[in-house]
């Protein structure tokens, strides 16, 4: 039996719904020499800021059960660069880019939006509403209804891309988020981003991190996104979500589109192994066919 | 720069001292373009904890018969599961990756400093290295462990020629102290000597500061958390100075994890 | 070097820090033959309710990495059976018992606890303020500042014993809870209760548990159990504070006590291995006598 | 309730089958109070992914030498691991754990349903009945697999004297289709039968009608998932029928496995 792969997120369309990560998978070359790029659903660039950013003194990460802290504090070539010498070569392999957007305020946003929109071949832009929000002491945007609108309405406004709105797990309830980003103007949202965590030495008597605190992802984090995926999805039936959190096997994929998922990420997987995603494009095939669907449109959903 | 993730079958799995393993793997690819100072990131067994790979340095590789090596002790979660792999099973190898030791042409003089699980690429280096002296040229090891069984690789080094100086924490074998001690005393007469080092990185930042302060070229393999190995986490950052002063970061595992010392900012 | 174990929580004294977590060794007397009670810091009960309760139906636990799930609905014997049949068998072991108290409604918390502090040999209460309230449609008690200081006032009324509130994690900010428990009466928090999470099973496209969502616990949570431990810690530099969650070494306990905890609770672990608590107290006494600590006091918050 | 917690020294590990394999383990304590249906929890190797125990039940158990086994197919993480143990290493185990078969003494012929997998804990059985049967008594095995190749414990069965019939998903020996329907077969004459069966749950739930409407006595193995095996969790719920005609939660692992088929309710 011949199954389509293909989804359609809004305006976006994918030829599968496999994605790597923003932040877990380089620029997207890096890894050009182990993973078939032109096969994979989409690459979600690492987080890009206006100006180049050094990111944090290490340690930067730190291994915990089943998952991973980290802090890599937003390292990145800046907009400019990434523009100018990554994209060109990316945009050979014909793979759907998705530029992930980030910012410490909200004209940060969207002028590294404005920039990324004006380039040629960039398929959406992803935002990363978890970065610290300068203004308000660091706590992130995505904690907040108002500001994720804000930021969201402002970069709508800024750049004619379907537009995806990543939220952050660090708040009990997300779906007032969610629906402050839809309403805003966000195509689709991506959850979840990584869980604030903390890791000690008990030998050295120190924090595992420079800042203490850091970002939690990895095969841990799975219960805990799927639950934010599933509250979301049923406050918003009808907005096409991006599973992410703890997706290392095909099974994990398909627990995500059975949610209700039009597409997934991959992260922290990548790490362990850089051809998970495509592994795991081809256990979905399999499992579409073994099964019967013909598409992921019959699959979607049907544990609600 | 070629790479490969492939899986690599064990051909024989050795105890090598106290709580030292050498595994043996058989991955021509990696064997043919293995160069010293270089690692591979071992997945040995499926499970999400310990989740990481984890980063070991080519002990040896004979491309002639497909087969490298790696020396490893028994810490901690990984390697007791690592430590249980048979002959004829496979573990996951991505690599060879990093940068290497460069043999530095006009020195006389090559100490090679190994403080530990830091010998192994020291080792490896010894082995293409010393084929490729002049009769002139000495090769000096100083090998340093917390006590005499967790010293490593000294039968090979001494195969190769080399002179072998040694220090234990306790005292077990050859002069209890730190090998660093040692360094301080053969950079008594620093000139025309060239210093390759890999160890702890507290080692590392002594002996740095020996050659730096003696005008003695060094190289250092750094030792850091490694998530990917490959460039992409950037959760490896090594500070390093920037040519116009600044500090800046660069990855242990792409950059490294052997960087020349007087680009390493200490912390 | 003799070491000292004793902790101080209040009013509570407890010959060493490392207890039992409520509804992980059952009642106590259970792993008897496995475990020397008597050298356990304090037994937490499982948590009782009023009238006995059947609890949720299968499947009511799921395996997730490094963790897991569960749906237990608070099955017990009911306070009174617990009472008359359990306490007194415990009681001989010379433990200290601390008895966990559930309800659906404010009134079902102050009843149990009245019960309780009517019979003897009871150490303290701990309140789990993780229960569905019936009222607010199922909503954990604990994500609410205002209940959290209705129940534990009402309480604190009613039962002359020393209180330990028992936090939820399910919000984002955990401190206004946590003070408002303090300012009603509470002697200690401990924390954290379960994360709620979701798993779906791939194969047979079901949830994984009966009720859908369940409750996270074991090693994957310890990152996030931590970071709430550590704001806490910080917010309320002078309650005593019992660490929960993903403990199963020795070094993990000492985590939390190095992040400013008097006491910890071992939950999941005990399934693992049941002398878990035994063995982390031997390590605990280990650390001390090889790094040169007289007490805990000396290791208490040395990271923060 | 005699239970122990401690480790276990791997004595063999021999191959049984396509992907079955036999761990015999050095257990005094274990092996010499074990009982046919009673289980163990085995943890392999300390890591936190698979994080529970598994349970297993006991195939056999010689008190004399102070061994016991258990049998298991590799299907997942948990399984891929234990079958790394090495003979000398060690496994933790606590138990023996749960409820057990009780031969119906009031019964002539004895039949036993063994589903896959579920056939470890009869073949214990077996052994242990069949010294005790009078020359008037019979025993009688079903065994059913979805394959050939995944049948267990035939020979031992045969070895005791036992009749054996087969049932394979997918016919590649003896009847082709469920073991049930074996099982209706040979109740066409339910007279002073009993049943003891073990497998998996849709199975037991058909023997259990069958029996059930035949007023044969059943006594099932149930599965579910276990958490802790030693009642503390409640993790492992079976719904039970109470005297008064309610239903209320029993512990798979304390009250059971082995339940009497009357008593369960099917959700
Ligand atoms: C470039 C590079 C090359 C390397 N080459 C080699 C090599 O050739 N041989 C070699 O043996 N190693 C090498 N290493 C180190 C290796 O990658 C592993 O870190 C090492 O094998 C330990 O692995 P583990 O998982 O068993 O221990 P880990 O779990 O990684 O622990 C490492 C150490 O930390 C301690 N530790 C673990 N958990 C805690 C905790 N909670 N609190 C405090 N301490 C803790 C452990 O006891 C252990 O001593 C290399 C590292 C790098 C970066
Ligand atoms: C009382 C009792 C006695 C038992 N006795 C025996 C015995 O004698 N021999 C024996 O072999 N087993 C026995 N079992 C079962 C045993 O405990 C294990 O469940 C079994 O060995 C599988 O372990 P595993 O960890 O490898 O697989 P698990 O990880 O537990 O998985 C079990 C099954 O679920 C599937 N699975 C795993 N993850 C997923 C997922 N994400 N989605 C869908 N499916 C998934 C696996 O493929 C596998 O088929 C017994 C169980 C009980 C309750
Ligand atoms: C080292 C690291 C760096 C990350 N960087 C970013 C980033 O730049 N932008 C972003 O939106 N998410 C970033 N993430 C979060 C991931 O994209 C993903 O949301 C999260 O890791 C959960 O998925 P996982 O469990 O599959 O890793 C990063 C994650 C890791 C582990
Ligand atoms: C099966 C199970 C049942 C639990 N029952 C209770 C309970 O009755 N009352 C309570 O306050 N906490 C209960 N908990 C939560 C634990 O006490 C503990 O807070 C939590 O599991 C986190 O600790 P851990 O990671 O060490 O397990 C339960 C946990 C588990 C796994
Ligand atoms: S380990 Fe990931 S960038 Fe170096
Ligand atoms: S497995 Fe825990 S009560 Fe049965």
């Amino acid at each position: 039996m011949a199954v389509n792969l293909q989804v359609a997120l809004g305006r976006l369309r994918l030829p599968n719904p496999v994605m790597v990560a923003a932040g877990t998978f380089g620029y997207g070359v890096e890894y050009r020499d182990l993973v078939d790029l032109t096969r994979l659903g989409a690459i979600v660039t690492k987080s890009l800021t206006l100006a180049p950013r050094m990111g944090n003194p290490p340690p930067r990460v730190a291994e915990t059960p089943a998952g991973m802290l980290n802090t890599i504090g937003l390292q990145n070539d800046g907009v400019d660069a990434f523009l100018l010498e990554t994209l060109p070569r990316l945009r050979e392999y014909g793979v759907p880019i998705i530029v992930s957007v980030a910012g410490e305020t909200l004209e940060e946003y969207v002028q590294v939006a404005a920039k990324v929109s004006r380039a040629e071949g960039v398929a959406a832009l992803e935002l990363n509403l978890s970065c610290p929000n300068q203004a308000r002491g660091g706590m992130e945007f995505g904690v907040s209804a108002e500001l994720t609108a804000q930021v969201v309405a402002a970069v709508r406004r800024a750049a004619d891309l379907p537009l995806i709105a990543k939220l952050t797990p660090n708040l009990g309830d997300l779906t007032p988020v969610a629906q402050a980003a839809v309403d805003a103007g966000a195509d689709a949202l991506s959850l979840i981003n990584t869980l604030l965590g903390v890791a000690v030495d008990a030998q050295t008597r120190r924090f595992r991190l420079s800042s203490k605190v850091g970002g939690l992802s990895g095969p841990a984090v799975k219960p805990i996104a799927q639950y934010h995926f599933w509250r979301v999805r049923q406050a918003l039936p009808n907005t096409p979500l991006i599973g992410v959190g703890g997706i290392s096997t095909p099974d994990d994929a398909l627990e995500y589109i059975l949610l209700g998922a039009h597409a997934v990420q991959i992260g922290t997987a990548n790490y362990v192994q850089p051809t998970t995603a495509l592994e795991i494009l081809d256990g979905i095939h399999n499992y579409l066919q073994q099964h019967g669907f013909e598409s992921l449109d019959a699959l979607r959903g049907l544990v609600g | 720069m070629s790479r490969y993730e492939l899986p690599a079958v064990v051909v024989e799995h050795q105890r090598r001292g106290a709580n030292l393993y050498e595994l043996i793997l058989h991955a021509p690819p990696i064997a043919e373009r293995a160069t010293p100072g270089q690692f591979v990131m071992v997945r040995a067994v499926r499970t999400h904890a310990p989740l990481w790979r984890r980063p070991y340095s080519i002990l040896r590789a004979n491309p002639d018969k497909g087969v490298f090596s790696i020396l490893y002790s028994v810490q901690s979660a990984f390697t007791e599961l690592l430590a249980m792999k048979r002959i004829g099973s496979t573990v996951q190898i991505l690599g060879p990756l990093g940068s290497y030791f460069q043999p530095v042409r006009a020195a006389r003089r090559h100490i090679l400093v190994a403080g530990g699980v830091g010998a192994p690429p020291l080792c490896f280096f010894a082995a293409r290295l010393a084929p490729t002296l002049t009769p002139d040229e000495h090769l000096l090891i100083l090998a340093g462990a917390r006590s005499s069984e967790m010293l490593v690789g000294l039968d090979e080094f001494r195969a190769l020629g080399a002179q072998v100086r040694i220090a234990t924490d306790d005292g077990s074998q050859g002069y209890q102290g730190y090998v660093t001690d040692l360094l301080a005393q053969a950079l008594d007469d620093p000139l025309e000597t060239a210093v390759y080092a890999c160890g702890p990185n507290r080692m590392l930042r002594t002996a740095a500061d020996i050659c730096l302060a003696r005008g003695v070229p060094c190289q250092i393999s750094l030792d850091a958390p490694m998530p990917c190995g490959v460039g992409v986490c950037l959760g490896c950052a090594i500070p390093v100075r920037t040519p116009d002063g600044g500090v800046w970061y660069k990855r242990a595992c792409a950059e490294g994890p052997v960087f020349w010392a007087e680009e390493v900012v200490w912390q």
